[in-house]
């Protein structure tokens, strides 16, 4: 290896290699590996492009990151899952700040109180937002935490038989099916009012059978419409199973928080609370939940406990639940999980508070309305199901939607997502639009001009 | 003391953002949202702060943390290497970070180029066929691994039920094979730290859909019968897994794919450098072989007409384990990764990693004898057997010397069995210079000197860190620790 | 201990960064650059490290490092204000960062227009009717609006040769004066903390060419005979120049330009929140009135056919002060901060800086008497001498508990006159909460009540810090502080 | 002010400031602001737009930058003083952190060792750089360097009669005579050989006078052209004067320090050493020179002492000679200075190291040269001046460089400077082109085929 050769990030000359060999009565890299059966190793090397510098790989990447359109270039209306609420530059500042960005889990708790100081935080911020005080230190995304959570409801229940809502997105769906195949559990769809959107709850009333675990929903639902929680909560109540909504975290600025509205499990996908679009992730799986089921939460969390001096301290607790101890009988696999993305989150939220929070609920919910009733006075576009929406709504189009937002792309406008993108089996006409905060007036104007001249094309 | 809490520093109707827009007046009434009933009419409770008081919380947050870039991280089994800055940087572009994923697939033609290219270049260190970049970490990868291995029975019409884990396993590989709905059977390990063959033998039956190991494993060795294991696998149908965590000892020069396996995963946050992030996010794509490519989850990003995009028509398909394409943020670091490395320097950078272990391993031999009488590959198990304090006290010493302490049982994410009780998991990392070891090094033979005349100093450590020693959470740890009485 | 220096690191061979390019061979003889003998042939001698190790290093220098975004930094005249994070962001975007300054100026015009609508706004702020925003820093700026009075006078075919200069004064303006070739004159304050206004008058002559105040001055004043003085000086054919290093006072509130002041300049590192970096880059805009406009150095950024663009025709320009436009990154943090606030949020800031100054003066007032009766502005000048330990060492013992002293004579940038020698400049900025002013007015009282106990524990201060009191570089102060006997 | 209303950064509540006016007995705001004549303050509010949102702003901002061109969207081989070397992704990660960008100048010394430290290593990093040992935290750049470095030579031999090159930066130059003007300082110019472009050392011998202070020349000059400083290192010494060169630090990698080669004080830009272009700043000036002559530099000086326990400790030494302590005797008014670049020059260096450092000059070096002989092999052009060069150098053109320029503009290349443009009386057919090691050869192969055809048009 000779000194000029490019060695990417490793450190030693050829000096070192040879003096700590040395120092093991080694002569070579190869008297190392000598447990290594030779037949089986690379013949020469990887084939892979030769290192690049990094003002090459700079160039290369930008190139790559250039040919991506993107929701600056564009005015977007797309959600789905995924929205574009403004995210704070004391986030990107904070967050990426060495000493938390290359830290480990907080393994070593004397170690690591400033992470363990903001996951804590993070589990207190959760539970007050939900409404529900169990919190984890975050799951994978907001589907995982779906499917965690359906998990927990049948190890508490003891049941294996869950009832999902039609209306929750169907990646959701096809994540929830992926993760409880291989644990013997069925799943039963709930139907949706067809004037409303909502959940049929006559229908939910005659699925759940003395085997259900828990009904599955999702509000706003993939419609964009608001279920109506406190209905759902009580009908499961009564006909005794669990209940677990999954959300769009914002919309509780306006709305009672999941806890107090009788739902039993509040997951959400923590993805507007701060996180770039990043072209889908990584993003943030929140699980919030009742006390008493906490012992079912997958993955870390954060308690408080004390130091040899007896003063507070903060560090991992009950691990009695988790793979490293409980292995195969683990309420999850779960390891990594999302600590920089539960950091975000709470900055976000703490640098919004009660007010700013509210306001950028309160801002999104005003502009959809604004935008859907100027898009609804188009000719020929009526809004799909009549329930509540937040800041997500769902049209009807008089030509299919591919072609109007063809039309509109031309234009910049990224102009929401084809029903059809999401569910293949959807009629072609619907088009599902979402509104944050960063929409001005002028954009909303604008949009519904091209829109409308694109209706009637 | 541990930090306060952002919530001490709060202040009744603070707002560090400004939320306002003059064209949309706020504070009306929103009643077309849901019954009045349900409309919030209580505060939630969130933290109000100014935007300065947010920032120096956490900036002062952050000075109570350590991580790679502050010093040494020797914790085993987490392969606590250098991030790239310039990865960071090049992840947060613009153009990827705006980019929302239910964009028009034609509108992303950079990011699908990337992950294309990732998929080979994984694929390419692993000796796989074909890889996934949906899963989200390391477990998440063995889960969408072991779905594989499930549905290429399904579709066999095999109905194997078990799985074969060696003793030493990270507990996520029994976790991940529970999950998909395996019962795992437990392999012992034999006294030269290798997976005991006896007793591999015997578990193999025709209930066995596959054995997962790690290679290197948790201990630091390498499986020197890895042929035979997976000729023994294949004749009895069985599948193998390779648990990548490891895979930093072994990149550039041995691949998973070449010694047999037929299911990978990788862990981007060990090998390929990407931040740990305090816990995650990470990313842990998934590779197989060309026979069980059809059960990848849906979508895989492939060449479609010769441009890489994102394929959803996968009637084979496992299903999704996450929501859109993965970690991308996560997963464009490691594709820098590779990239700056090049061939070469990922081969050294294997070299260097074990030499470094090696040498710690060596140079430590006195104190702490290692486990194993074999080279060790990128982290070495010692024994504190012979100290005069617990092993537990011991590391915790380091951080007054401004180390991170090593794996012990438990404390980390690796589990070993009883006779490891006062072992401890070394791994440097390639990225530590001679003079950083040397440095780890002294600080180890320090406290070692220490605890012959001064043992109260190291039961009681750390001095010098945020918090005294943390006892409460012990509890779960000592439950398998010290196989407690009741 | 100071942290090592760099060198100490140092590894000889090691380059932390790969500088390689296939194509074009390293190492041959180059010596088609100059003389054999001129070629280098010893090393120079630099740092020799691993990216890894230069990241650490630097991280943990920063950990020996206080900011605003750390805590509390009432240090007067230096207005330590929340830096916001979003104009950092803002200020590094590739369209700037990567803009060269010799492109063609018509692939600038996102620069020019910025520079124009932030000339724009610091006139609207200042009351002034053009602005150049080519100087570095404070001291820069008063080098620039010197030059141009200077112009002025030899345009006008005088050749007047003084500038006065009341006592308190920043070092900068006397010395910035001198490179302009002005005498100085210094002007005395009188017993209210304001210019003495019969000395002023006794020095009034036909060689002044102008007048320097700060307003508030730097002993956190206001001047409130501000228009009396501009009358006599116009009235005598001089000028009126404002060091708007203080501006935090009176931002939106009160303009220099409606005070009669002809030249201005502005530190953006401390009205408009741009950072101190340790020491810079600021950013020091000078402005002027009409009839000063065509001496601005060249080029001024203005429209030309609507178009803000730079316009180098200046024929009677004074020159140049730098190279090229001035610290572009530094001035759009300056322009965003204008934005963010807007006129309400400006006007408001002023207001908290001066009921923060005032507040802490009233606070303190037991322990700290006010030097002067009246209202301060910004910042507060707070007398000493009734304490047990000398002031030097009162505010050192502030650091132990995590409170950056304020300014005292000598331990900043001002001067004040010796009768000031215990007195204390205390600037919280309007961006202290009352939680946080209330956290610096108890750590004063803690150290003032352990003055009366424990005077040692003072006078040894600080104790936490990564060193003792440092001594040696006293000696310059102690020049003024002390006026040495030999 | 209502409680919604857009304070930006401010902290306070209505209620703070009303309780902190009741705690000093005062009632409004107005009675802390007596002493200001009322009939002087602004009626009202300034005329300034309204306060705008963080996302506002972005996207106002956003639409600023995105209306410049750049070299990440051009092949620029702009240069002129200004050099698009690459910036390491780890110097804005440190330089950016919290702790060194929002500190004050080290004053207080036991609270900003980290600092210090930086400062001091870059004065020694500096000193080995230049071969000159005596170094300050920085000037604002390198044509201020150049002017306070005059002043310092007056200073320091009492006699004010300059000469300097005709071949410096016309800017420099400028700014030069900007600075002295005022301090009486006579400016004479030396010119350069015709042929070679290096100075006319028989007439740099000529203009020498007695009262001649200094010969200030630049290296590489504005023709690209290095000097040969030991050869006038010796002139100017024979005859008793002082010189002060300013020049391109990277140059150093290749040639002997300038303190090696006779140069009484060295300067430079500092902006190759890991500044990015910035439109032109902020950028740093860099003066090194002999420790005799250290007590007439201008700034700050970081230097060793101790502490009450007798330990290493680093603060501000030699302030006598700056303006707080000096006033109107001070060696320069300078204050601020450019620390947190003085940070990035030094974290460049660090990263590069001996080896790294002189490929960079290498590099830049070959790749010019590959570039020059295939510039130059186009039929009418050719290099004005013989003299050597390092990565700049200046082309006669067939035809005026303006409208070469124009058609390299439609492929999105940035060919070069006119030299009109740095000297409206240069000839309208001179090209200044630089070339940084972030060029490939696919790059400069491409200049050439579109420089040849722009050539021929
Ligand atoms: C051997 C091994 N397997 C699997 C994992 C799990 O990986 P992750 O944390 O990314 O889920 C780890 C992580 O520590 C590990 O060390
Ligand atoms: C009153 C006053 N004038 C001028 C200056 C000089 O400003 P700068 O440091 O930006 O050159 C300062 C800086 O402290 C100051 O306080």
């Amino acid at each position: 290896m000779p000194a000029d050769i490019l060695t990417g990030y490793n450190v030693h000359t050829d000096a070192d290699r040879a003096k700590m060999l040395g120092a093991m009565g080694k002569e070579t890299i190869a008297d190392l590996f000598t447990e290594v059966p030779e037949h089986l190793r690379v013949d020469g090397l990887l084939d892979l492009p030769p290192a690049m510098t990094e003002w090459q790989l700079e160039r290369h990447i930008r190139e790559l990151a250039g040919r991506n359109d993107t929701t600056i270039d564009h005015l977007s209306f797309l959600g789905g899952g995924a929205y574009e609420h403004h995210v704070p530059a004391v986030i990107d500042a904070i967050a990426t700040r060495g000493e938390f960005l290359t830290a480990y889990t907080p393994y070593q708790p004397e170690m690591a109180q400033g992470i363990l100081r903001f996951l804590h935080d993070f589990q207190i911020t959760m539970g007050r937002l939900l409404g529900l005080p169990a919190v984890n230190c975050s799951v994978y995304d907001g589907a995982t935490a779906l499917a965690e959570s359906a998990w927990m409801t049948c190890r508490i229940t003891g049941k294996k038989h869950l009832l999902i809502a039609e209306s929750i997105w169907v990646e959701y769906q096809t994540v929830l099916e992926t993760y409880l195949r291989g644990r013997g559990v069925t799943i039963e769809v709930v139907r949706s009012d067809e004037e409303s959107g909502q959940i049929d709850s006559d229908h939910l009333s005659e699925c759940i059978q003395s085997e259900t675990s828990a009904f599955l929903f999702q509000s706003p639902n993939r419609y964009g419409v608001v279920e109506n929680m406190t209905q759902i909560g009580n009908i499961c109540h009564d006909q005794g199973i669990m209940n677990v909504m999954a959300s769009y975290p914002i919309l509780f600025g306006l709305k009672k928080s999941p806890g107090d509205s009788g739902v039993d499990i509040a997951v959400c996908e923590g993805q507007p609370l701060g996180m770039h679009l990043n072209a889908g992730g990584p993003y943030l799986g929140i699980i919030a939940t009742k006390t008493e089921f906490e012992g079912h939460l997958p993955g870390r969390i954060v308690g408080e406990c004390n130091d040899l001096k007896g003063e507070d301290a903060l560090a991992l607790v009950k691990e009695e639940r988790e793979q490293h101890v409980a292995r195969h009988e683990a309420t999850s696999h779960i390891c990594s999980n999302q600590a920089n993305l539960a950091l975000r989150a709470l900055i976000y939220l703490s640098l919004l508070g009660e007010r700013g929070f509210r306001n950028v609920a309160e801002l999104s919910a005003r502009k959809a309305r604004y935008l859907e009733q100027r898009l609804t006075a188009v000719e020929g576009v009526s809004r799909v199901f009549s329930g509540p929406f937040f800041n997500e709504f769902l049209l009807n189009l008089p030509r299919p939607a591919a072609d109007v937002l063809a039309t509109l792309r031309e234009q910049k406008i990224f102009g929401g997502i084809p029903m059809t993108q999401l569910d293949p089996e959807a009629p072609d006409n619907q088009l599902l639009i979402a509104v944050t905060e960063t929409k001005s007036q002028a954009d909303l104007d604008h949009m519904v001009e091209v829109f409308a001249a694109a209706i009637e094309i | 003391m541990t930090p306060d809490s952002i919530y001490t520093k709060s202040r009744p109707g603070v707002s560090g953002a400004s939320i306002v827009d003059h064209d949309f007046a706020l504070g009306g009434s929103l009643d077309d949202l849901c019954a009045p009933e349900d409309l919030r009419d209580q505060p939630i409770g969130l933290p109000e702060l100014s935007e300065i008081d947010v920032v120096r919380h956490f900036t002062n947050l952050s000075r109570q943390a350590h991580g790679v870039d502050n010093g040494p991280y020797p914790l085993g089994s987490c392969t606590m290497k250098y991030n790239p800055k310039r990865n960071d940087k090049l992840a947060m572009l613009d153009g990827f970070g705006k980019a929302h994923p239910h964009q028009p697939a034609d509108t992303l033609s950079g990011v699908w180029d990337l992950l294309w290219k990732l998929q080979n270049g994984i694929a390419e260190i692993t000796g796989m066929d074909a890889v996934t970049l949906q899963p989200a970490a390391g477990a998440h990868g063995e889960f969408t691994g072991l779905l594989v291995m499930k549905k290429h029975f399904e579709k066999l019409g095999e109905k194997r039920k078990t799985i074969l884990i060696p003793d030493t396993a990270h507990g996520t590989n029994p976790a991940s094979a529970a999950m998909c709905g395996f019962t795992c059977r437990i392999i012992p390990t034999n006294d030269k730290g290798l997976m005991d063959l006896e007793s591999f033998e015997e578990h193999l039956n025709d209930d066995v859909a596959g054995l997962m190991i790690t290679n290197p494993s948790t201990l630091g060795l390498f499986e020197e019968n890895i042929e035979l294991i997976a000729e023994k696998i294949h004749d009895n149908g069985s599948l193998l897994y390779y648990d990548g965590a490891n895979l930093n000892a072994i990149m550039g020069l041995i691949r998973p794919g070449d010694m047999g396996f037929d299911v990978i995963h990788i862990n981007t946050h060990k090998t390929l450098s990407t931040p740990h992030g305090g816990g995650g996010p990470g990313a842990g794509p998934c590779g197989v072989k060309k026979f069980l490519e059809p059960y990848l989850p849906t979508p895989v990003v492939r060449p479609v007409d010769g441009i890489p995009q994102p394929d959803y028509d996968r009637p084979e398909a496992v299903g999704k384990v996450k929501t859109f394409f993965g970690h991308i943020e996560v997963l464009i670091r490691a594709y820098c990764y590779i990239l700056a490395n090049g061939p070469i320097g990922l081969k050294t950078a294997t070299e260097n990693a074990v030499l470094n272990a090696n040498y710690m391993k060596h140079q430590l031999g006195d104190l702490l004898p290692s486990v194993f009488p074999q080279n060790c590959m990128h982290e070495c198990l010692l024994h504190g057997g012979s100290l005069e304090v617990r092993g537990a006290d011991f590391v915790k010493r380091l951080i007054d010397f401004g180390v991170h302490p090593p794996t012990l049982v438990g404390a980390g994410c690796v589990h070993f069995a009883e006779e490891f009780d006062e072992a401890m998991l070394i791994e440097p990392t390639e990225t530590e210079s001679v003079v950083s070891l040397d440095f780890v090094i002294e600080q180890f033979r320090k406290v070692a000197r220490e605890a012959a005349v001064a043992p109260y100093m190291i039961e009681t450590a750390p001095h010098h860190a945020s918090t005294a020693k943390v006892i409460h959470n012990e509890a779960a740890w000592m439950s398998i620790y010290e196989e407690p009485e009741d």
